[in-house]
């Protein structure tokens, strides 16, 4: 399955010591060379954002953290929390506390709302009770026995992060979760995403609207085909001009 | 304003239920020719449902759609396009399979071969002239040094791109744009938004939905606001964008 | 007539208890996890030598021969006595009797087995793969365990007994209180009809009413988000198959005595039970049955002399018929889901 | 001289062996009488070659074999699947013409496979010896001028079986017919509808059934309050199997009707066929073309060598396959050469004896073989398994004899020999 | 010729044509170098590149294809027995014919996607199949098949010679049986080779890829993507009465199992072999299970026994018991194994793996980053 050997034995976690790191990683869509030796940290309760172009490999970073067939990891080390993601497949990933909300929602088709979170709920793990899901996103509510897929672009946006939710998360992936959402809706998921902040709950955030994602961010990375150009604190890109005009275009 | 100018799509007070649910109720909207008519509202309004009206994919409950003089309900999509009406997915529909200048040739043979034609006998690469015209479109998208990959290969705002790309290259009178910008990178938002100026230009109809308000100001000549499947306001751009109503149910304070 | 239609109804339930029984195995993989198993009579035919190879168990012999008694074509005489009777006595005799649904208690393990290998060994590489190619593996994988079965035992039907006070016919007449005589009715065939409305209600329950159903539906629908779930799919997918191969394998058992099994019997029901499935509409259980039943009972009452006289031949195509127009009047079969397999 | 058309016919055999081309059906159901028919050919070119004990070579009567081959050329033969399908049987027979040179195409286990082989040996002008094939159309409206066969046909079981069943069940009978839906079906139905009914029992029912239909029970129940008083089934192989074993599950063997026995007739039946319908077979009547437990000497000294060769008694299959080859090579001996319309000369009108089946003629007219046939009943109590059938009756040649005629077809020339390469 | 030719193409033809021409040379080692079965190998390519133009290309798999062959076989049969031994006139109603029959069920089937269509054209087939061994034998002749006899009117004929001998389909007199037949077919496989390759080069080709790939775009993109179906269903449909036809006029004999749907199943399992899509696959998938049907099943044990003749007497017997296992009557098995193998070594068929092989060695002289065409995108489904 991948390159890397199972390596099992837990490292002890000093205070200082990353939550979640990735050490160079290097993923391949069969052929083609994608994600090419990318490395970051994140500590406990930070929110990281991803930026980058299209195709700069964004999407390709966080499927291979989440362990999915494609890009195939060939080398590199995942570590969350003293756990060997790099050695896992995408399920024992997600038990291991990953959950990524992917870029088109990937709502199941012929299973109803309340299916799509009962679904989540399977697996050992479980997150928010499926009520307290209702609570926040009441439209999920009025609409639970319809068929996920015909739900409007928002209200799967909000399905595929209360199907996250649902499980019992340690880091959350978050695909570009603004992309086609109404300025009301996008404070509304923003409101939910400093509430999972505030929970502790460590996460990345991929997004080309780049001034909301860094509004949420602690730190950010920027990607360049495949590769890392930029590591540093949210408020390091917001001053530094030169870098946002070359990469973010703002 | 073009007030002067002639209405080229009426949609005539269309409902649409799914069920219980009333996802349009007594739509009436006229689009002008040579106009950009932006359609903004909520998540769940109903603005793909009613683009999915126009273009044929979802036939109305009741009331019906006229474009310069045809009545597009109960048409088939293919005549619809060959009617010169063009649209862009919410999710990208490209054909995975192709190359990324075939997804763009073949719509142009549409346009050129009508609805159906066999040609067997002249090879694809010897259709010059489609070809160059296909790779001015990727040019102008900024997918030509992509030319050759597996369209299914392409990364999210790419497929976007490219969608967009299979449209224009038709010179459609209506252009139908359901968040043509979603995900795409501000940069190439920007250099969007630049084309679609410039088409346009040429006088291209468009209907446009659109969450980011920075396209939707730079573009729309005129601002339809959807909720709940009815049209709570209308009208030019900075009278939408001061509407009590509007404030609330979509740019909720911000902007 | 009447007692014509009746009989004919009854084949017509008992026809339809085997398509459905078979379309069953072949519509948990075909219908609900998308793959083109071409294998599925195979499985059918493993299950019914499953029965074979019990009764030749307990029918093993001791053979001595006698030199000085020589058969017409010159090898010495045999003198062969059974083992089991041997040891067991009557007992022996009862298990010899009932071999054919005693072999069950083989047949399950034995099928479970060779279905959940035959996922983990091969099909598992196939799900993604395009279904062309799961044709040609699952065929040739058909192919070779048929010539395995005909090294084995041969190409000739061997017939299976079925037990004595299951022989012959049920005077199902005299039960509704009509002359005795009129309607009779094989009894293994009532007993087949029963044991499959067993094993198709089971069957279903499990699937409809556990949320392992949905899982797999869900798995089926988007492979990699229900992986992101947390759920191990492949698991699940495994122990599918392994149902459907006992499933198959156990109609395979019981329809033994009603057809002596050779090693082309899977084959003869291989494309009736996929037009079944696919008439009854991908990925749907109770369609699967539905179909099954309907097709069953048209081709009886087709295959009535009075029916031939008026469309000669037609009982040569009734089922094909049939499947042309249900698929014409509904796009997805009787109860097909949305998507699956349309592309 | 014979010389003179020396090389001027297909496969003329010019080197030290000739080959005969073996068209058996491997695979598929009926790949057991193949591989039966196949033992006994080998046999066959054993006992040519001189190799063995000479099996039915010390007692055909006339013979001219020699055992040193065929004309001195060492018999050798190459194979083919015909997957009893008529397409694949030319497809091999073709291949074995064409590429291997064979001088004779024979084998072969249905009456389709055996015409339309018959008509491409016609074609190319290479000697086909018939093997197993029943239907009336081979030595009928179908047969050729090089074209022979040796086993009986369905209107001969008619003739044969009628008297046995008239004696057993009475001249009062109404007989149902189900009848495999093709060719050799129809004219079993044909012969033995006619023979029946010379006896004076009445045809209630004819009805068609589709071939490998696995499961007859929707034709079955009919049978039941039909008012017939004798089911017989004009099937063959699985079909065979299939239709006896249900019919008896049925009832069918334990019932009255019309104050009678009610029973089961299967005109035509193999031991193979016997064994798959296992206990269904007992007591059932029908013929068969020879058996191992004949009495005469021919039948004995080849079930002798048989079971010697493989430890098991020979099938009906294996025996007119042995005996086919046999009389070509006398033929070819006979003519002095290989040259098919010589060899043609030599068969037509032969008599011979020895073979099993009494005095027999390879009738001129329409090249099928004049014999003694025999009524078969199926063993109550089998001693071995291959002891499934008694001998009920051989019925003499004169009986089963008929007018050719009766069917027409035309044999066509035997020259000018076309050209097959 | 180039303005509508690419030289890649046309090298592709040549070599194609060459290796086909050269095939009584290039077959002999592999002992399939006789007329019978080259003429097979030419017929089953053009059935199965046929039948490549529809799911190859349209990706609608027919399981019903074998009726389109036994239509052009018993067409081409009808003609020599009513109007003349002569190929031409049975070629052109065999073709005609199976078109018509295409075009009905075309239509029909056409109206579903999926297994919903293969479904249909497999249960359009099997009733003619049925029916054809059966209750239409007056048509077909049944189980033995329709053949020409002498008593056949043969109209055209009959107005400038009285027939004599043996009547044999012939081309203006001049026999098409042995080696003519070989190049006579020959003709007809690189005819519908080239046709094959215009299609799949040409923009109606790509539209059929366009539909395999997302019908729905297509339909939104202005194209009536019916027409352009059925279209491509007909013309695979004549190409295999075209086969059909070819099969009677080498082999004057029309039997009904050619309708089965064992037979449809082969010509689909050829293609896949080969590699769908392709164009030189379906050819070789074709050659490669004839070859297995007509020459594996004829190593007998005496063959066995000479081919090992080297070998000392006890090693043989264990050899020649274990090969005897593969070939002769075994040879089934060697089939399904090949299938396995070939489609778990080489995913995508044969010519999938020569491409796989080829780009490896591409790789090897420039390592640079190539965009292979995988990805979940294209996978999924
Ligand atoms: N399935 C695939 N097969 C091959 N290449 C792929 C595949 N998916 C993506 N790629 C390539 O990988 C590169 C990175 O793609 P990715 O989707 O990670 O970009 P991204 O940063 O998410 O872009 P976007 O912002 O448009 O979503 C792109 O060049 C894309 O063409
Ligand atoms: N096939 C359907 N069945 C039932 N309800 C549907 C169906 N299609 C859409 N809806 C409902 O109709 C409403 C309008 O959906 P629509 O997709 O038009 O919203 P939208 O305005 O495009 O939202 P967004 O901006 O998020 O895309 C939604 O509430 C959706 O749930
Ligand atoms: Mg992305
Ligand atoms: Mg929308």
């Amino acid at each position: 399955m991948n390159a890397v050997a199972l390596d099992t034995k837990p490292v002890a976690r000093v205070s200082d010591q990353p939550f979640f790191s990735v050490r160079d990683i290097h993923a391949y869509y069969g052929e083609s060379y994608i994600v090419q030796g990318v490395t970051f940290d994140i500590r406990h309760g930070e929110i990281l954002a991803l930026l980058g172009r299209n195709g700069a490999g964004k999407t390709s970073t966080l499927r291979a953290i989440a362990r999915l067939d494609d890009p195939e990891l060939h080398r590199g080390e995942i570590w969350l929390d003293g756990q060997p993601i790099h050695s896992m497949k995408s399920f024992q990933a997600a038990r291991a506390g990953i959950q990524l909300v992917p870029e088109d929602r990937r709502i199941i088709q012929g299973l109803t709302v309340e299916e799509n979170l009962t679904l989540a709920q399977v697996a050992p793990g479980r997150g928010w009770e499926i009520d307290r899901i209702y609570q926040h996103f009441p439209r999920l509510a009025e609409r639970r026995r319809q068929e996920g897929t015909t739900l409007s672009g928002g209200e799967q946006q909000m399905l595929a992060i209360a199907r996250a939710l649902a499980r019992d998360l340690k880091l959350l992936l978050l695909d570009e979760p603004f992309e086609g959402l109404a300025p009301v809706i996008v404070h509304e998921i923003e409101r939910i995403l400093q509430e999972i902040k505030a929970l502790g709950i460590t996460s990345i955030i991929v997004e080309q609207n780049a001034v909301a994602a860094l509004k949420l961010a602690d730190r950010a990375v920027i990607l360049d085909t495949g590769e890392v150009a930029f590591t540093g604190t949210a408020q390091e890109v917001l001053d530094n001009a030169q870098l946002r005009n070359e990469y973010l275009a703002i | 304003m073009q007030t002067n100018k002639n209405v080229v799509l009426h949609v005539a007070d269309v409902h649409k239920h799914f069920g219980g649910l009333h996802a349009l109720s007594d739509i009436d909207l006229q689009v002008k020719e040579g106009e950009t008519h932006a359609i903004i509202g909520p998540n769940g309004a109903g603005k793909s449902t009613l683009l999915n009206v126009i273009i044929g994919r979802l036939a109305p409950s009741s009331g019906a759609v006229v474009f310069d003089g045809n009545v597009l309900t109960g048409r088939k999509p293919h005549e619809i396009n060959q009617l010169g009406v063009a649209r862009v997915f919410q999710t990208p529909e490209i054909f995975a399979d192709l190359s990324v200048i075939q997804n763009v040739m073949t719509p142009a043979f549409a346009k050129r071969d009508g609805a159906f034609k066999i040609n067997m006998f002249s090879a694809v690469e010897n259709e010059r002239a489609i070809r160059e015209e296909a790779e001015h479109m990727l040019e102008d998208v900024g997918l030509i040094d992509r030319r050759e990959t597996h369209a299914g290969a392409l990364s999210r705002g790419d497929k976007r791109r490219l969608e967009l790309a299979m449209c224009l290259i038709q010179k459609p009178r209506l252009l139908l744009l359901d968040e043509p910008t979603a995900g795409m990178s501000r940069h190439d938002t920007n250099t969007t938004i630049e084309l679609l100026k410039k088409i346009k230009s040429r006088g291209m109809t468009k209907v446009i939905i659109e969450h980011d308000m920075h396209v939707v100001f730079s573009l729309a000549d005129k601002i339809t606001v959807l909720a709940g499947g009815r049209i709570i306001a209308e009208g030019a751009p900075d009278e939408v964008r001061g509407d009590q109503r509007v404030q609330e149910a979509y740019l909720g304070g911000a902007h | 007539m009447f007692e014509v239609l009746f009989l004919q109804f009854l084949n017509g339930l008992d026809k339809g208890s085997a398509y459905a029984l078979i379309a069953l195995g072949l519509t948990l993989v075909f219908g609900t996890l998308g793959v083109v198993n071409f294998a599925h009579g195979a499985l059918f035919m493993i299950g019914a030598f499953c029965a074979v190879t019990f009764r030749q168990l307990l029918t093993l012999e001791t053979v001595t021969v006698d030199p000085n008694n020589l058969s017409p074509w010159g090898t010495p005489v045999e003198i062969r006595a059974p083992l089991v009777q041997a040891w067991f006595g009557d007992f022996g005799a009862i298990l010899v009797n009932y071999s054919v649904p005693l072999s069950l208690l083989l047949a399950i393990p034995v099928m479970l087995l060779i279905g959940i290998g035959m996922e983990r060994g091969l099909i598992k590489y196939f799900y993604k793969r395009p279904h062309a190619e799961q044709i040609l593996v699952t065929f040739g994988l058909a192919i070779v365990l048929g010539e395995i079965i005909k090294a084995i035992f041969g190409p000739n039907p061997i017939p299976q007994p079925m037990p004595t006070d299951l022989r012959g016919a049920a005077d199902i007449g005299a039960w509704l209180g009509m002359a005795p005589g009129v309607i009779t009715y094989p009894l293994w065939r009532l007993v087949y009809f029963l044991f499959s409305a067993g094993i198709i209600a089971a069957v279903f329950a499990f699937l409809q009413f556990t949320t392992f159903g949905m899982v797999v539906r869900a798995g089926m629908a988007d492979r990699e988000t229900v992986g992101i779930l947390g759920i191990n799919i492949d698991r699940r997918f495994t122990i599918m198959f392994g149902i459907a191969a006992v499933v198959a394998g156990m109609a395979g058992v019981m329809y033994t005595p009603l057809l002596p099994p050779n090693y082309t019997i899977g084959m003869d029901f291989l494309v009736i039970s996929f037009v079944v499935v696919v008439v009854g509409g991908m990925g749907s259980l109770p369609g699967a049955i539905a179909s099954g039943f309907l097709l069953g009972i048209l081709q009886s009452f087709a295959s009535m002399t009075q029916v031939k006289a008026i469309f000669p031949g037609i009982d040569q195509i009734i089922i094909y018929l049939v499947a042309v127009i249900i698929l014409l009047v509904r796009p997805r079969g009787l109860l097909g889901r949305r998507g699956v397999m349309e592309t | 001289s014979r010389g003179a058309w020396a090389q001027d016919f297909c496969n003329n055999p010019t080197g030290s062996t000739v080959t005969f081309g073996l068209n058996l059906p491997l695979t598929g159901a009926y790949a057991e009488e193949g591989a039966d028919e196949q033992k006994a050919y080998e046999l066959a070119i054993k006992h040519l070659n001189g190799e063995g004990d000479g099996g039915l070579l010390n007692v055909l009567k006339p013979s001219a074999l020699k055992g040193n081959g065929i004309l001195g050329k060492k018999v050798q033969y190459v194979s083919s699947d015909s997957q009893t399908k008529s397409d694949v049987a030319r497809a091999g027979a073709t291949r074995m013409i064409e590429r291997d040179g064979a001088i004779m195409i024979t084998g072969g286990s249905s009456s389709g496979e055996a015409i339309a082989v018959q008509s491409l040996c016609q074609e190319l002008g290479v000697i086909f010896m018939a093997g197993l094939t029943h239907s009336n159309d081979t030595t009928g409206k179908d047969k050729r001028r090089y074209g022979f066969r040796h086993f009986f046909n369905a209107y001969q079981s008619g003739i044969a079986i009628a008297p046995v069943l008239g004696e057993e069940y009475g001249k009062e009978r109404r007989a149902y017919h189900l009848t495999a839906d093709y060719t050799w079906g129809w004219t079993q139905e044909e012969s033995i509808k006619a023979a029946t009914e010379a006896l004076g029992w009445q045809t209630v029912q004819t009805v068609r059934t589709p071939l490998g239909a696995a499961d007859f029970s929707q034709y079955l129940t009919p049978v039941l309050n039909s008012g017939a008083d004798v089911l017989i089934l004009n099937h063959y192989g699985n079909d065979m199997v299939n239709s006896l074993t249900q019919a008896v599950q049925f009832g069918m063997r334990d019932r009255q009707a019309n104050g009678k026995q009610f029973e089961v007739v299967v005109p035509l039946f193999s031991e193979l066929m016997a064994k798959g319908a296992g206990e269904n077979i007992k007591g059932i009547f029908g013929t068969s073309n020879w058996h191992w437990n004949l009495p005469d000497e021919g039948s004995k000294a080849f079930t002798k060598s048989f079971g010697a060769a493989y430890g098991s008694p020979p099938s009906q299959a294996a025996h007119t396959a042995y005996v086919q080859a046999l009389l070509y090579a006398d033929a070819c001996e006979r003519a002095g050469t290989f040259y098919p319309p010589e060899v043609i000369k030599a068969l037509e009108g032969f008599e011979f004896d020895g073979m099993g089946n009494g005095k027999t003629l390879y009738r001129a007219e329409d090249h099928q073989c004049m014999k003694s046939v025999l009524v078969v009943r199926g063993n109550e109590k089998p001693t071995s398994q291959f002891d499934v059938l008694n001998i009920v009756k051989e019925i003499d040649r004169e009986t089963a004899n008929y007018d050719p005629a009766i069917f027409g077809g035309e044999l066509g020339a035997a020259e000018p020999v076309p050209q097959c390469r | 010729m180039s303005n509508f030719m690419s030289r890649k193409d046309l090298t592709l033809f040549l070599g194609f044509a060459a290796v086909v021409l050269l095939l009584p040379i290039l077959a002999t080692p592999f002992g399939a170098a006789y007329p019978d079965l080259l003429q097979r190998f030419m017929i089953f390519g053009i059935f199965a590149v046929g039948f490549n133009i529809l799911f190859g290309l349209t990706g609608y798999l027919s399981f019903g294809h074998a009726a389109f062959f036994g239509v052009g076989s018993y067409a081409a049969m009808w003609s020599f027995k009513l109007l003349s031994l002569n190929a031409i006139p049975a070629i052109l109603f065999a073709v005609v014919m199976s078109g018509l029959f295409a075009v009905a069920v075309g239509y029909v089937s056409l109206r579903r996607s999926g297994i919903y269509f293969s479904i249909l054209t497999l249960a359009f087939a099997q009733m003619s199949y049925n029916l054809a061994y059966s209750v239409l034998t007056p048509i077909t002749n049944g189980e033995t098949g329709l053949r020409m006899t002498l008593s056949d009117p043969r109209v055209i004929d009959g107005l400038f010679t009285s027939a004599s001998g043996a009547p044999v389909p012939s081309l203006f007199g001049m026999s098409l049986s042995g080696w003519n037949g070989f190049y006579f077919t020959a003709i007809f496989l690189l005819a519908t080779f080239f046709l094959s390759m215009r299609i799949s080069n040409s923009p109606f080709g790509m539209m059929l890829k366009g539909i395999k790939s997302n019908q729905n775009r297509m339909n939104y993109t202005g194209f009536n993507t019916r027409p352009y179906t059925l279209t491509a269903f007909i013309i695979s449909g004549m190409l295999a009465g075209l086969a059909g036809s070819l099969l009677v006029v080498t082999d004057p004999l029309a039997g009904a199992e050619r309708m089965q749907w064992t037979a449809s199943g082969e010509v689909v399992l050829m293609t896949i072999l080969g590699g769908v899509g392709t164009l030189v696959g379906p050819v070789i998938g074709a050659w490669l299970i004839k070859y297995f049907e007509n020459i594996f099943s004829s190593f007998n044990d005496n063959v066995l026994n000479n081919f090992y003749s080297f070998l000392p007497d006890g090693l043989r017997e264990v050899v020649v018991a274990v090969s005897g296992k593969f070939v002769g009557e075994g040879w089934h098995l060697s089939l399904g194994l090949l299938f396995v193998l070939i489609v778990v070594f080489l995913p995508g068929g044969i010519m999938e793996g020569v491409r796989r092989i080829g780009a490896r060695f591409g790789h090897m002289r420039k390592g640079s980053k190539s965009s292979a065409r995988v990805g979940a995108t294209a996978a999924v489904g």
